[in-house]
């Protein structure tokens, strides 16, 4: 048995919400052992979002906490306070790495900037995930998965498609945490080039994700076109460069179906059964499909329309034109795809009862995704941390709660 | 059916005084909706004892005993939906005990000129170290300092040690001081209920702490006013003649004989040694006069005696004398026992907890253990739905705005 | 002229020495009629008591604890030895709500006027029973005094220094006036049930059981951990410093207690940030904690160079929780009391003025309650008897002769 | 590390790794380049060199085998035994059918790393179907979370956004996997599914059904909590500012900044659960008063106030953005026969440290020499042989 992939990885997360969280929910779910360090009393203020089973808000219930923090074990901890701030220090002095996503400024405040933390640990990789970075005019401006996904230019972008006058919308932000979430990947993906780095230099290192250029990043074709072809955008109707993808409407719901391409344009019209209309020069190719779009888009629906969801997929399928379903998060939970490879994770929690959530987005053929814990509930582990590893003992446990320390 | 069934109860109150305040409530019925800070609570969550040592915001003993019976809501007062809730609480309630410093509740809106104007029939008890007005009100106190600026630790001990200049005054066990202002208020708070039986007219009911415990040296208050009887901590100064704390073989007891009859039975305890015969002890003024000779010949006796012996043959006697029980002797007596006076709550979240029960009796409407503490936040969805008509999804804002 | 609460309530009191009599004193405060019920034969002990121990007691109605115990009382005196007295009592009882009694043992039942029997005399009756140990139980009779109770309940095995052996409980009565309070409120709460129900009942309380309602967590940590636990002094489990300190003057102390990192900062500021302040083993709740004993040295270094109220009114102003020891003459003294009313002054006809200390008792910014001196030994004879149950001049008079009312 | 990943969710792992300081050697052929070397050409005159090529592929190097020619596959085999990573992104088992499956990969080296992105995984139904990120986007949830209030589904933003996620998860992967080589030298195969990756940041919505049942819908620029919590209209053409208020104090420093307009004092925006319920109302209010400023303007007086807010960029802002410019996200690469570019970095740094190794992307075979001279140690005659016989092409 090869164990898991970062076993023996000591990991202190020092971190609220979505992005930090994630980051170190990349690292447990593999293996790493990852201290989650949360304020005494009202805990990560995921623990406050939703969804909560019956809608009923508890803090041990929390959909998007339990999801997030997998695998890792769970300590109260104020570190604003002198006690807490000392047990701080002994934690980040055992770990290999650090995964904060606390305001900049505060950090420096609370002295744990990475200059003071190195001289504890030399070897320690610390990875800051904040909106703006640590540096810059706005590194302290104040941000939320909104604003980020704005100063990025992907709400601008946003929607690509589909809605009738773009203008009169305001720019989208995407679905649920998606700016968090990236933030936190990318933190994961920088936190591991870091830790293979230590291991050969062995000194570590402050790495610095901003997540307005993890989200900037994910624009880096539009981007890259402003560069060299310097492109610009509107919101205006079709402005949105390649859209040979869409959306179509069918008898009994929608798909999404990609034949824009050459490659997959041919092989739809055989499919459609070479449609006369498609012969019109309007569409002989790729460029002047796009630019009468809207065309196509009628023409194609027109036959979808006349079909049932199952039936075109079926139908593009068998030519290996990509086609999918629109799926709500229901049809995935339940879909046959999701079931043979047994994607859901099935967990049974003390307090909030069994939960299903997404499991390992990809698997390693020796060291497995896992979930080898539950997220842990409130200072779930202060014993084992605190007592089996720095050696506290119970009466001073008393001591650091009532004083608010734990 | 509990005696104060019919009363509603809000308690916005931290750590002893007022959550005792509302027990002595609750325990006879009243419905107490107990009103705690999101996350941490009520501070006795933190203060313990825990099992095994280990913190746990749901397993503090103190916390566990001072709040049966209560129903338990999460709200941080300090937020404008949450200052909104607490006062629709308090309008559709009969009492609602306090124990927050007066200027806090005066800035936030509390204070009972505001609620009252929304609700004149309003029994408001508000439980401060130092009261609604004077010189000090605005003064913090624990425990430990108002039971010294009220004079008991002065009186504290009454002997049992050499030099007792050279040791600092000592407050009692602690936390007496918090429980003894829990307690005084409830009673002022019936006594403002009944009152408003008589007038429909609610009360503000001022419980000073530093009042409750002087109240309770009232004899010595009295002797310093009407006789100017100065107490000073000097060796028998103390009125703790005619009793004595005494070791015996396998133990220590406590005896007191402060009348001639239980002077005479204890000499019979001793059995009639001839020292007692001396005219040193003849009667209460001359053995006051020579307790510390009488200490020292009782103590000398006593130290081959067997505790058990000697207390089974005083109370035989009927001389008041009883062992020094520590609280394992006492929480295993077979009084307490035969009486079973402790109450035993049992929830997955907080394992097996054994604690004081009813310190009276009442015949028609027992005192009874009826549902446990409640867990943090427990009942925020029967109060604020149930009661206020929240939605769940109200809730669910709530929460993630940090009111509950 | 406030309305009292217990306006037209009466209550007939056998109770007498401590426990007992200040639970009428309450209910009378309140507005009770409490007729306290003695004789010569049997006077309240407490009428005999040498207040504070100077001066001889020239007779029965100069005793301090008399006066501070039985204030704003009615008082009778009936022979309890005779049949008739018994008679007279009943007709006391008929025209009473409540009855109180702290009898060593089954005293009413002898006199015929055990619980049953004054459901007959009138059926919606509240009989209140304290006694040490209860009612029920092998140690219903025995005799009990405070320091007796808190002996047997585990107080005195508390009360101490930290490390020394237990000493006695120096506040005379303490468990007496809190099992007494306990009663009242038991009382007020029978009642309360009673006005809305009509229905009396019978109270049983024990004076142990009140003193281990006030020794939870003591108790709990021995039933939960199985901890049998010493006296702590002036100490606490988790405040440091804690403590009572020596200040200038003759036997002077001021106590100071820090919960906070912030109060701590506040008291080094207030004592002029002295170098030791910021040693290491100060430097947080924890450390404070652990090394209070080197702590309460050197802050009383600072402390002794103060009077008590200089150091308490210091502190105070800095914010942190301090206040000096007061002696029972320095509370009479005190401004705070004094501005609150704490002390009422009485024309007493034996004993002229006298300044006894209220109840706690304050509604609506001002004191509350009714205060009349302490009854002289069967003062009120005539009200009882005359007003009360209408008796004839010579019937009394005959009464008297046979020393029924005696 | 040797790359036979194409297009988008592919070519961005390898981009982590090379920027980390990895060599990887991108496989095409003259038949069979990267299609996005060809898209959107307008402007240059490099017709192998688009911006989306560029924008993905920098640091890499790049050589021509023709892998459907037996030697072509020697040679790729030559290359993987002098390597530690095999990354491919094809439709299908496209490698198992040139014999260079995992099992046969870890006969040429057993410690060999196999990292394998595909739409729906390597194993299940659609293994061997073909997906694009809309495609996986709409199977996997997001597209009918994405939208107005209310409104249709709408494809996610940007073009690519589940393959960009699913290229770091992968990334991701294969640094995990190099640490556990480094501590036990196993290699192993990494099966990563670009459909799981969607449902991997859409976890509340999926346990809102899986706990509940309820099936989540577009909510727009709307928060489950904060109000107001939107996008607003400012001075200007098309120009946006994003706003978030999250509790009491920031709507009263909202309302200071905003010099306390008459309406803030209103009962239906008292507290944080009354302006969730009347935002509708509130968004109004508050796009009057942004109408007024240019969205810089108003993030910087709301900003200085301590309100969470930000201008809504387009793209040429973005490229533009000083913050940006400051910190040195955007990486000036100079781009044969292009000229130096701006482009868009990797969203990391070491504080005070490198950005990483950034270098231009290659160009069509650009390292062939280096790959089989310097790397294979093949004379020139062996590879001219082998350009003939076009397994070098």
């Amino acid at each position: 048995m090869s164990g898991q992939a970062l076993s023996g990885l000591k990991v202190v997360e020092w971190s609220d919400f979505v992005s930090g969280p994630y980051c170190g929910k990349l690292l447990a779910d593999l293996g790493a052992e990852v201290i989650k360090v949360e304020r005494p009393g009202t805990g990560d203020r995921a623990r406050r979002h939703g969804p909560f089973p019956q809608d009923i808000p508890h803090p041990e219930k929390s959909g998007l906490f339990l999801y997030l923090n997998t695998n890792k074990l769970g300590v109260t901890l104020d570190v604003r306070t002198v006690t807490g701030a000392e047990v701080f220090s002994k934690l980040v002095g055992q770990a290999d790495v650090l995964v904060e996503n606390n305001p900049p400024r505060e950090v420096e405040e609370l002295g744990f900037a990475y200059k003071r933390l190195c001289e504890v640990n030399p070897r320690l990789v610390m990875t800051s995930i904040t909106p703006f970075g640590q540096t810059g005019p706005y590194r302290d401006h104040r941000s939320c998965d909104l604003i980020s996904f704005n100063a990025s230019g992907l709400a601008f972008v946003n929607p690509s498609d589909g809605v009738e006058d773009p203008e009169g919308q305001p720019p989208l932000k995407g679905p649920g945490h998606q700016g968090d979430l990236v933030a936190g990947l990318s933190g994961a993906v920088a936190t591991m080039g870091a830790v293979l780095n230590c291991q050969v230099t062995g000194s570590g290192q402050h790495v610095d994700v901003s997540e307005q250029e993890a989200l900037a990043s994910i624009m880096r074709s539009y981007l890259g076109l402003h560069a060299i072809e310097a492109m610009t955008w509107t919101r205006l109707k079709g402005s949105i460069p390649g859209m040979v993808s869409d959306k179509y409407h069918c008898a009994d719901g929608m798909v999404y179906l990609l034949c824009g391409q050459d490659r997959f344009w041919a092989e739809w019209m055989k499919a459609m059964g070479d449609p006369d209309w498609a012969q019109n020069e309007l569409f002989q190719d790729r460029i002047s499909r796009r630019e009468n779009w809207d065309a196509v888009k009628a023409m194609i629906e027109e036959w979808t329309m006349k079909r049932t969801v199952e039936e075109v997929v079926r139908t593009a399928d068998a030519s290996r034109v990509p086609c999918r379903p629109i799926n709500t998060v229901k049809d995935l939970a339940t879909s046959e795809l999701a079931a043979a490879r047994d994607y859901f994770a099935e967990v049974d929690h003390r307090e909030a009862g069994t939960l299903r959530f997404p499991g390992g987005p990809f698997k390693l053929s020796q060291t497995p995704w896992r979930v080898q814990r539950p997220a842990p509930l409130l200072g779930e582990h202060n014993e084992e941390v605190y007592c089996n590893r720095l050696g506290y003992t119970g009466q001073e446990l008393t001591v650091m709660r009532a004083g608010g320390a734990i | 059916m509990g005696a104060l069934s019919d009363l509603k109860v809000i308690e916005w109150g931290e750590f002893i005084s007022g959550p005792y305040c509302g027990k002595l409530l609750a325990d006879l019925g009243a419905e107490v909706v107990k009103v705690e800070k999101p996350g941490y609570g009520d501070r006795s969550r933190s203060y313990g004892p825990f099992p095994q040592d280990l913190p746990h915001t749901e397993k503090s003993g103190l916390y566990l005993y001072l709040n049966t019976n209560k129903l338990g809501v999460t709200l941080n007062w300090a937020s404008v939906t949450g200052a909104e809730i607490l006062k629709e609480l308090v309008t559709q309630a009969d009492i609602l005990i306090e124990n927050h410093s007066p200027r806090e509740v005066e800035e936030l809106g509390f204070d009972y000129r505001t609620l009252s104007k929304a609700h004149p029939g309003l029994v408001m008890t508000s439980i401060t170290p130092f009261g609604q007005s004077g010189p000090y009100h605005d003064y913090k106190a624990c425990d430990l300092v108002s039971f010294h600026v009220s004079g008991l630790a002065h009186m504290n001990p009454s002997g049992g040690v050499d030099d007792i200049q050279e040791e600092p005054p000592l407050r009692g066990k602690s936390l007496q001081a918090d429980f003894l202002a829990g307690l005084s208020g409830a009673i002022a708070t019936m006594s403002a209920v009944f009152a408003r039986h008589a007038t429909g007219q609610g009360r503000h009911v001022d419980l000073s702490q530093h009042e409750a415990l002087a109240s309770v040296i009232r004899r010595d208050l009295g002797a310093a006013t009407y006789e100017g009887l100065e107490r000073i901590r000097v060796k028998g100064a103390q009125p703790s003649t005619e009793t004595l704390l005494g070791q015996c073989r396998d133990g220590q007891f406590f005896v007191v004989c402060n009348t001639d009859r239980f002077w005479a039975n204890w000499v019979e305890v001793m059995g009639n040694p001839e020292w007692a015969a001396s005219e040193l002890f003849q009667d209460r003024a001359a053995r006051r006069e020579n307790w510390d000779a009488a200490k020292i010949m009782i103590e000398e006796w006593a130290k081959d005696q067997s505790l058990g012996e000697l207390v089974r043959a005083a109370q035989a006697r009927r001389v008041p004398c009883m062992p020094v029980n520590t609280v394992k002797e006492s929480t295993n007596s077979e009084q307490l026992a035969a009486r079973n006076y402790f109450a035993e709550v049992d929830r997955e979240e907080v394992g097996r907890v054994r604690f004081p029960g009813a310190p009276y009796k009442l015949s028609q409407t027992p005192w009874q253990v009826q549902r446990p503490a409640p867990l943090l936040g427990e009942h925020n969805e029967e109060v604020l739905c149930g009661r206020l008509g929240y939605s769940r999804q109200d809730l669910a804002v709530m929460r993630a705005e940090g009111v509950i | 002229m406030q309305e009292l609460p217990l306006e037209g309530i009466r209550v007939a009191d056998f109770c007498h020495v401590w426990a007992g009599p200040h639970v009428t004193q309450w209910l009378a405060v309140m507005g009770a009629e409490v007729i306290k019920i003695e004789s010569h034969l049997r006077p309240d002990l407490t009428r005999s008591f040498f207040a504070g121990g100077k001066t001889l007691m020239p007779g029965l109605n100069q005793s301090v604890d008399f006066a501070v115990l039985n204030y704003t009382k009615k008082g009778c005196t009936i022979n309890m030895t005779l049949p008739r007295g018994i008679e007279l009592v009943k007709e006391i009882i008929k025209l009473s709500d409540v009855v109180t009694e702290n009898f060593g043992g089954p005293v009413m039942e002898r006199w015929g006027l055990g619980y049953p029997d004054l459901k007959k005399l009138r059926a919606d009756i509240i009989l209140y029973s304290g006694s040490g140990f209860g009612r029920t139980g092998p140690y219903k009779e025995f005799p009990a005094y405070a320091p007796i109770i808190d002996a047997f309940a585990g107080l005195t095995s508390l009360n101490g220094y930290a490390g020394g052996g237990p000493v006695p409980f120096g506040v005379g009565g303490w468990t007496d006036l809190t099992a007494a309070q306990h009663g009242a409120f038991a009382i007020l709460a029978a009642l309360h049930h009673r006005f809305r129900t009509g229905e009396g009942q019978h109270i049983d309380l024990s004076m142990s059981e009140v003193g281990c309602a006030f020794l939870p967590d003591a108790i709990m940590d021995y039933t939960m951990n199985d901890r049998v636990q010493r006296p702590q002094g002036n100490r606490d489990i988790a405040m440091a410093p804690h403590g009572c300190y020596r200040c200038q003057g003759e036997d002077n102390w001021v106590t100071i207690a820090v919960s906070t990192d912030e109060e701590w900062e506040a008291l080094c500021h207030a004592m002029g940030d002295p170098e030791w302040a910021d040693d290491e083993r100060f430097r947080d709740g924890l450390s404070r904690w652990t090394n209070q004993e080197e702590l309460d040295r050197l802050i009383q270094g600072w402390t002794s160079n103060y009077t008590d109220w200089q150091a308490a009114v210091l502190l105070q102003e800095a914010g942190v929780m301090a206040g000096p020891t007061l002696s029972p003459q320095a509370v009479v003294q005190d401004r705070h009391l004094a501005e609150r009313g704490f002390f009422i002054d009485m024309d007493h006809p034996e004993m002229g003025k006298v300044r006894l200390p209220r109840l706690p008792l304050n509604m609506n910014h001002s004191p509350f309650g009714k205060y009349e001196h302490a009854p002289s030994i069967g003062e009120h004879n005539d009200y009882v008897f005359r007003e009360l149950l209408k008796m004839p001049e010579e019937e009394i008079a005959r009464l008297q002769e046979e020393q029924v009312i005696f | 590390m040797v790359d036979f990943t194409a297009i988008w969710a592919g070519p961005h792992v390898t981009q982590w790794l090379a920027v980390m300081g990895a060599d990887v050697i991108k496989i095409e052929s003259n038949i069979r380049p990267d299609p996005e070397r060809a898209a959107f050409i307008r402007t240059t005159t490099e017709p192998t060199m688009s911006a989306v090529f560029a924008s993905l592929n920098y640091a890499k190097k790049a050589c021509t085998l023709n892998m459907t020619n037996p030697k072509g596959r020697d040679l790729a085999r030559e290359i993987i035994k002098l390597s530690d990573v095999v990354a491919e992104n094809f439709g299908g088992a496209v490698l198992g059918r040139w014999g260079l499956g995992y099992p046969e990969l870890k006969k040429l080296r057993p410690d060999i790393i196999l990292y394998s992105g595909s739409g729906f995984g390597r194993t299940g139904p659609y293994s061997e179907l073909p997906a694009f990120a809309g495609i996986v986007e709409a199977l996997g949830g997001l597209c009918l979370l994405n939208g107005y209030l209310g409104s249709e589904p709408l494809p996610m933003a940007t073009r690519g956004y589940a393959d960009l996620t699913s290229a770091q998860h992968g990334a991701y992967a294969i640094l995990a996997a190099l640490y556990h080589r480094s501590k036990t030298g196993e290699g192993q195969h990494i099966d990563l599914s670009m459909t799981e990756v969607v449902g991997a940041l859409l976890p509340e919505a999926i346990l809102e059904y899986t706990m509940n049942g309820t099936v989540p819908r577009p909510q727009g620029n709307r928060d489950v909590a904060m109000a107001p919590h939107g996008c607003y209209r400012c001075q200007g053409d098309d120009e946006w500012i994003a706003i978030a208020i999250s509790n009491d104090e920031e709507w009263e420093a909202f309302c200071n900044a905003m010099g306390n307009p008459q309406w803030t004092n209103e009962d239906r925006f008292r507290d944080g659960l009354s302006r969730w319920k009347n935002q509708e109302e509130l968004d109004q209010l508050v796009a009057d008063w942004t109408r007024n400023h240019t969205r810089f303007e108003a993030t910087d007086i709301l900003q200085r106030a301590g309100v969470m807010a930000g201008p809504s960029m387009k793209v040429e802002d973005v490229a533009q953005d000083r913050h940006l410019a400051e910190r040195g996200f955007f990486v000036e690469l100079d781009q044969p026969r292009i000229g130096v570019i701006p482009m868009a970095g990797l969203p990391w740094k070491v504080v005070d440290g490198p950005r990483g190794d950034y270098g231009p992307s290659p160009g069509l075979g650009e390292h062939n020499d280096y790959v089989f001279k310097e790397l294979l140690k093949m004379s020139d005659e062996e590879i001219t042989r082998l350009q003939e016989e076009e397994a070098i092409l």
